[in-house]
């Protein structure tokens, strides 16, 4: 049940043994990792920008809310802030349950939720300059789907 | 003293991201800025613009303290 | 694009390290780890039976149909076989796509197919001796949502 | 000789997993299992139990050959 904000690099296969360890009664953990793609040389650099106190609380009131829907057993958010190269891990989200289904809903509700509505602010800075970013038209069906 | 901070394009706009301004309420902080630069208080009554007190989302005007946190938040893009 | 049938227990956040490296394209890794669980001691030893050259060979048209089906970048198959203890791996699932729904839903499918349909026979040892395990209705109905 | 393979519950029934048997089709073989073993001829002839000849499903006889493997399989639980 934890949120981190780091502008430090991270490794997602250390999250996850970490995550992984010592579950006696779970049964499946699904993991998310998002990479900052190259964009073909598009993007050298991507820059999110992150309000503390605010934002990581915002998104442990929705992982607390996903871990009471689905029932999870442990739920991990870690989240770069600052610059972030291309190739670079830019998120990860891991979910713990009993069963496969529960774990997996969660995780992909808490990627829809971070990557359309979280509190980030986000730059690309690319050959043609910097420029920030709007959620996509995606972003927004993707996250509709859980309004029940 | 009220501490403001601006996030995302704002900071941009603005060419600062925190400082300190006196002002006894929101509608009046946000007179200060618009009196000061244009531009900004342009930017802060556009669309999907929000304000925090003390890192809660406010709507309507609320009185400010010297301690208190006001933040400018521009549409969260997500991460 | 591989499919590995092994009897030694094996570590998820090494393998999604591996899996996760030298990307520029990927945008999305989804990982599932699937765990034996104690059951509140009700298993002592799961044990699970492939057919080597069978089971394998079946495992990797499932998943190059859903890496078609999904357009994914790449995807693995890690799988324990023999005996395997409580709160040991014994399936790992990674699948990497340029956006994350395909990751997830091609992830979630081919876990619907190894745990419902793939060629294993599993027998679960407890306190009141061992049995044989047939699939879950669940399983079935998971596994029935990719049907179209 | 066709190199003969249980799997699951089969082998449990039969007492052995794998072992060489002359026969020159599949149900040449299916008979001499069930004349040697009564019970194991009934779990081979179970709902679901499907046989493999070289690692390909047969469904109907087929002729076996000096090499042939031929594996039979229990309803598959799944990982």
């Amino acid at each position: 049940m934890t949120v981190r904000l780091q502008s430090e690099p991270f490794e997602p296969g250390v999250l996850l043994t970490r995550f992984s360890a010592g579950r006696g009664e779970t049964g499946a953990v699904v993991s998310f990792t998002g990479l900052t793609r190259a964009e073909h040389g598009q993007t050298t650099t991507l820059e999110l920008e992150a309000y503390p106190g605010f934002t990581d609380a915002e998104i442990g009131r929705i992982g607390e809310a996903a871990a009471t829907r689905w029932g999870l057993q442990d739920w991990l958010v870690v989240h770069r802030v600052g610059p972030i190269a291309p190739g670079e891990a830019v998120v990860f989200v891991a979910t713990a349950s009993a069963h496969r289904r529960e774990a997996f809903e969660a995780c992909d509700h808490l990627m829809d939720y971070l990557k359309s509505r979280a509190p980030f602010w986000k730059k690309e800075h690319g050959p043609d300059g910097a420029r920030w970013i709007e959620p996509t038209d995606r972003d927004r069906t993707d996250a509709e789907r859980w309004e029940t | 003293m009220a501490r403001v901070m601006l996030f995302g394009r704002l900071a941009d706009i603005a060419g600062w991201r925190e400082t300190e301004i006196d002002a006894s309420s929101l509608s009046g902080l946000r007179d200060t800025l618009t009196a000061t630069d244009a531009a900004l208080g342009e930017a802060l009554a556009g669309p999907g613009v929000q304000a925090a007190v003390d890192k809660v989302i406010v709507r309507a005007d609320v009185a400010l303290t010297a301690g208190s946190e006001v933040a400018f938040l521009p549409p969260m893009s997500g991460g």
